[in-house]
């Protein structure tokens, strides 16, 4: 078996549910690491739209920003925000979105504006950026982050992009264009995906060494549905070689063991 | 804005002298470590304009700049971020004292504020944002710029609608330009081009003026026509330390060290303040004290790799 | 005196209400004839705006339409539809629209639609085009049209281009957002002009030789407010040399005497 | 559309029979005397594909064509228009004697339409058309399109708001793509580049087909990327007798002799449509009829002396 880290595991996992072909919305940080992943291994179709404008980049390892020229490199166009927000991603043609944020609720809700009050915040956080649109409009959305009990609770202070909203119709009667994502919630400690029935999310997966109590006494919900859980495949020698030397060759974005 | 065909060509102390007044809505350029105009920033925060309301989609640098320096009370943007050097802690940390209005919206909604704007049409539909605290929990001090409709073609289906944004003036740094204002912004163009348009004034700065005849040889390059814009800066290095596709990478060195400083706030703010903007005459003055020939050169070598 | 024709001092006139700098959105045939005069004489730094994009052209003659090589030739963009009829003319940058159309009534509103019944048409004609748009946002719309009876109704059979409607606060009342533009209306008989408090088209300008009874025996109409009238200064020489030579070389657009 | 990089080329004859069905609604690019698709027009006469609605800005013969062979019975646009060569007759014809149902709008209108289209913004506001018969005197047989509304924030202030235009298919003429259907159009785009992105399917024709290595080396060219386009047919002169810019001018003589024939109508033009179309296997032997190499030759020369 390969030597790797759970940080690494973690990327490699949420690489895997970009399928060749998708269209995908990408930010920056870990969500770049596993789309670029995905497009150097098994996705080679896939169109990496950023949403500074740039469309389907040979992305040179490893950018630092949605304006790094990385991003821009041999792109079939560099366009522009409405271009790839609005003429790809609102217009519906995005298959995957990638969001982030401080606090995931049961219902996959994100929050990346602020901590405590809106009107008198504890910490303030960036803000939507590109994620709202994306939570709205992509059909599969993907969030890679590192399970700690304060990214998980059961209400977020704010909703900056949606999950379910408040349940399996939540989307629906808000009039968001796609009522049923998939969403997948990804750490380095187990995946956890939307349940449709519940408009929930669901552990679904566990990390190699993971136990289900470790998952859930770092989560203040209870994503725990009773069904026997698969563990979460164990990093290929490819993919630990596409992603250590071809993706994140100076491990600016994921330590090395 | 100007429609005429006129040298536009003046210096950024002159530009914002005449273009950016106290509590103005200014429009902001680039995203995070890119293309954003900080000679035009510099000039704004060395002439201490105030009560400013700085609008665009991902604010970086530039705007960070004007609010720590104390001259804004209101943003409105997707996002305050210089993403791998963090959040942009002079904007967090005025929102967090009430000291500063944040009117949050997400960036496709900040783009077609702008491209209403740009057209000239009062409103803009959008389905981004329904559901979520950004339509719901809106501060109180905030005007009114979003309005919750209804589809008339698909009755009982909500359809956000957003007001067009035109901003009183807009700074923006471009590659190229000719002295009457025909922009050519070369990489990403983010919201640049509608923001422009939608403004009644345009500052560009630009790495280098072209001649006219070179923008009609190549017209497929132009961005922003001449009709939009009031005046033009030549300013190599303007968007210094984020980068110019094609001409230079970001600084890495100077982010770290503006948000070291951006992040303790205070005296070690005020001193950077004091030192690169307030205590130079211009940009250039700048650019000698933050950086060197050697390490500029590699800035640009670094971005000619990637082009 | 020099010679010259009543059809090209029409155009020579109408070019006359193009001020230096003026953005001007320009479409085929005359009203392109009248606006490269005054590009060519005495308005150098007009802006030519054409529906399908070209800004700024330095339009070679004779450009037979819109989609003419010709008026791409070293602009400073080609841009596109949106571009121009959005981002400058419903934007409010236009300083002066062109229109043209079969049938011009009282307040100066114009068909281009249709004559007879709009269901059950007599003549079907070509439809407003980027005209209906010009004479809603620019701020001042100059017709160029020859003098015919027909063409001068009390009342369109159909309005596609908004004049003042039915009156001087027509356009006011049905939002349009440029309430009270000059319009000028020039023929090879006379100049007619809005009266702003009438909302009405008005005499202004007889053609050299033309009697003000020729006009109202070819208009539907009377346009006379028993003011006396200017007559229209004659072609100079320089307007000659410029038309024949450099803007209309061919006789495409006006024949020759 | 399709979002796979795959190779797209195929025949205007593939092309039309995969992605035009009957009933559909057909966006047509280009305007007048300029960059009609004229090869796409002539395989959808060629296979008698019927119900069309022809939608589009300024249309002009390759729309005319179409209603003239009896195929569409609706269109939606600004004008029917060949400008210096008159209006479009069969069209027209096709009005007077009730066999066509043309909804008018303004030529913003239609842009418009297509812009919140590929957007996917369910309808978009104006403020074109008002106090007009556009808005006032429309066909009873149309769907209604244009709901006359109020901006929310200027009370009694009336607004147009058009329904987004989502065609089912587009026939668009470039001058460039690669086989993936990463477009590059040259010169004025009018509504093309909005339509293209707004559509469900996209059929380029182009005058040349270039490797997808030169797209990505001059990306800042490319007007539509591969995102959208579902087939790519490339055919020299495809534009034919409407003008390529950068490639050849329009054939005036071949204008006049199509406008004589569609003025006329009846028998006379049932044999252009039998000579040129019906009776041809595909476009080059349509251009094998209609001209010859030395006048083909003295196109492009014109056109060369334009650029």
């Amino acid at each position: 078996m390969n030597l790797f880290t759970l940080d690494e595991l973690m990327v490699i996992e949420a690489s895997r549910y970009i399928t060749n072909g998708d269209v995908v919305m990408v930010g920056t940080g870990l969500p770049m690491v596993a789309s670029l992943l995905a497009l150097k291994s098994h996705a080679p179709d896939m169109c990496y739209v950023v949403e500074t404008g740039p469309v389907a980049p040979d992305v040179i390892p490893t950018p630092t920003s949605v304006a790094d020229a990385r991003v821009m490199h041999r792109s079939v166009t560099n366009g522009s925000l409405i271009g790839a927000l609005g003429g790809i991603l609102h217009r519906g043609l995005a298959d995957v979105g990638f969001i982030g944020g401080a606090q995931i609720d049961q219902f996959a809700n994100v929050n990346s504006t602020v901590i405590g009050n809106y009107s008198n915040p504890k910490v303030r956080l960036p803000g939507s950026g590109g994620a709202n649109d994306i939570a709205s409009h992509a059909k599969k959305i993907l969030i890679i982050t590192r399970h700690e009990l304060r990214r998980f609770p059961l209400y977020c202070d704010y909703i900056t992009s949606p999950g379910y909203i408040d349940g399996p119709e939540g989307r629906k009667n808000a009039g968001i264009p796609v009522p049923y994502p998939d969403i997948h919630v990804v750490t380095n400690l187990s995946v956890m995906s939307i349940n449709k029935t519940s408009g929930k999310l669901t552990l679904s997966k566990l990390m190699p060494g993971i136990s289900k109590e470790t998952v859930l006494s770092n989560t203040s919900f209870n994503p725990d549905s009773g069904i026997p859980l698969q563990e979460v495949a164990p990093a290929s020698e490819q993919e630990l070689k596409t992603l250590r030397d071809e993706v994140d060759p100076k491990g600016i974005y994921i330590k090395r063991v | 804005m100007s429609s005429k065909f006129g040298n536009k060509v003046m210096t950024a102390n002159e530009a914002v002298k005449q273009f950016v007044a106290k509590d103005s809505v200014v429009g902001i350029g680039g995203q995070t470590t890119g293309r954003s105009s900080m000679v035009l920033a510099h000039e704004i925060v060395r002439q201490g304009i105030s009560n400013l309301t700085l609008v665009g989609c991902s604010m970086s640098v530039s705007m960070d700049l004007i609010v720590g320096a104390g001259l804004a009370n209101k943003t409105e943007c997707g996002t305050g971020n210089v993403e791998m050097f963090g959040t942009t802690f002079a904007w967090r940390r005025a929102i967090e004292q009430g000291k500063l209005v944040s009117k949050d919206y997400s960036h496709l909604s900040m783009g077609l504020r702008f491209l209403a704007g740009s057209l000239g049409i009062p409103f803009i539909p959008i389905k981004s944002m329904l559901g979520t605290d950004l339509l719901e929990q809106r501060s109180e001090k905030e005007s009114k710029d979003i309005v919750i409709s209804e589809d008339p073609w698909n009755p009982n289906t909500p359809v956000v609608l957003l007001k067009a944004l035109s901003p009183d003036v807009s700074i923006i740094h471009a590659q190229l330009s000719d002295e009457t204002g025909n922009v050519v912004i070369e990489g990403f163009t983010t919201h640049d081009v509608e923001m422009a348009k939608a403004s009644k004034r345009v500052i560009i700065s630009c790495e280098k003026i072209i001649a006219s005849d070179e923008i009609r040889r190549r017209s497929d390059r132009t961005t922003i026509p001449y009709l939009y814009v009031d005046a033009v800066i030549e300013q190599p290095w303007g968007a210094y330390p984020t980068s110019c596709y094609r001409y230079y990478e970001h600084d890495s060195a100077h982010f770290r060290h503006y948000q070291s400083c951006a992040k303790d706030g205070g005296n070690k703010y005020e001193e950077y303040l004091n030192l690169y903007i307030r205590g130079t005459r211009d940009f250039n003055e700048f650019l000698s004290k933050a950086s060197n020939a050697k390490d500029l050169i590699n800035l640009q070598k670094s971005m000619q790799e990637l082009v």
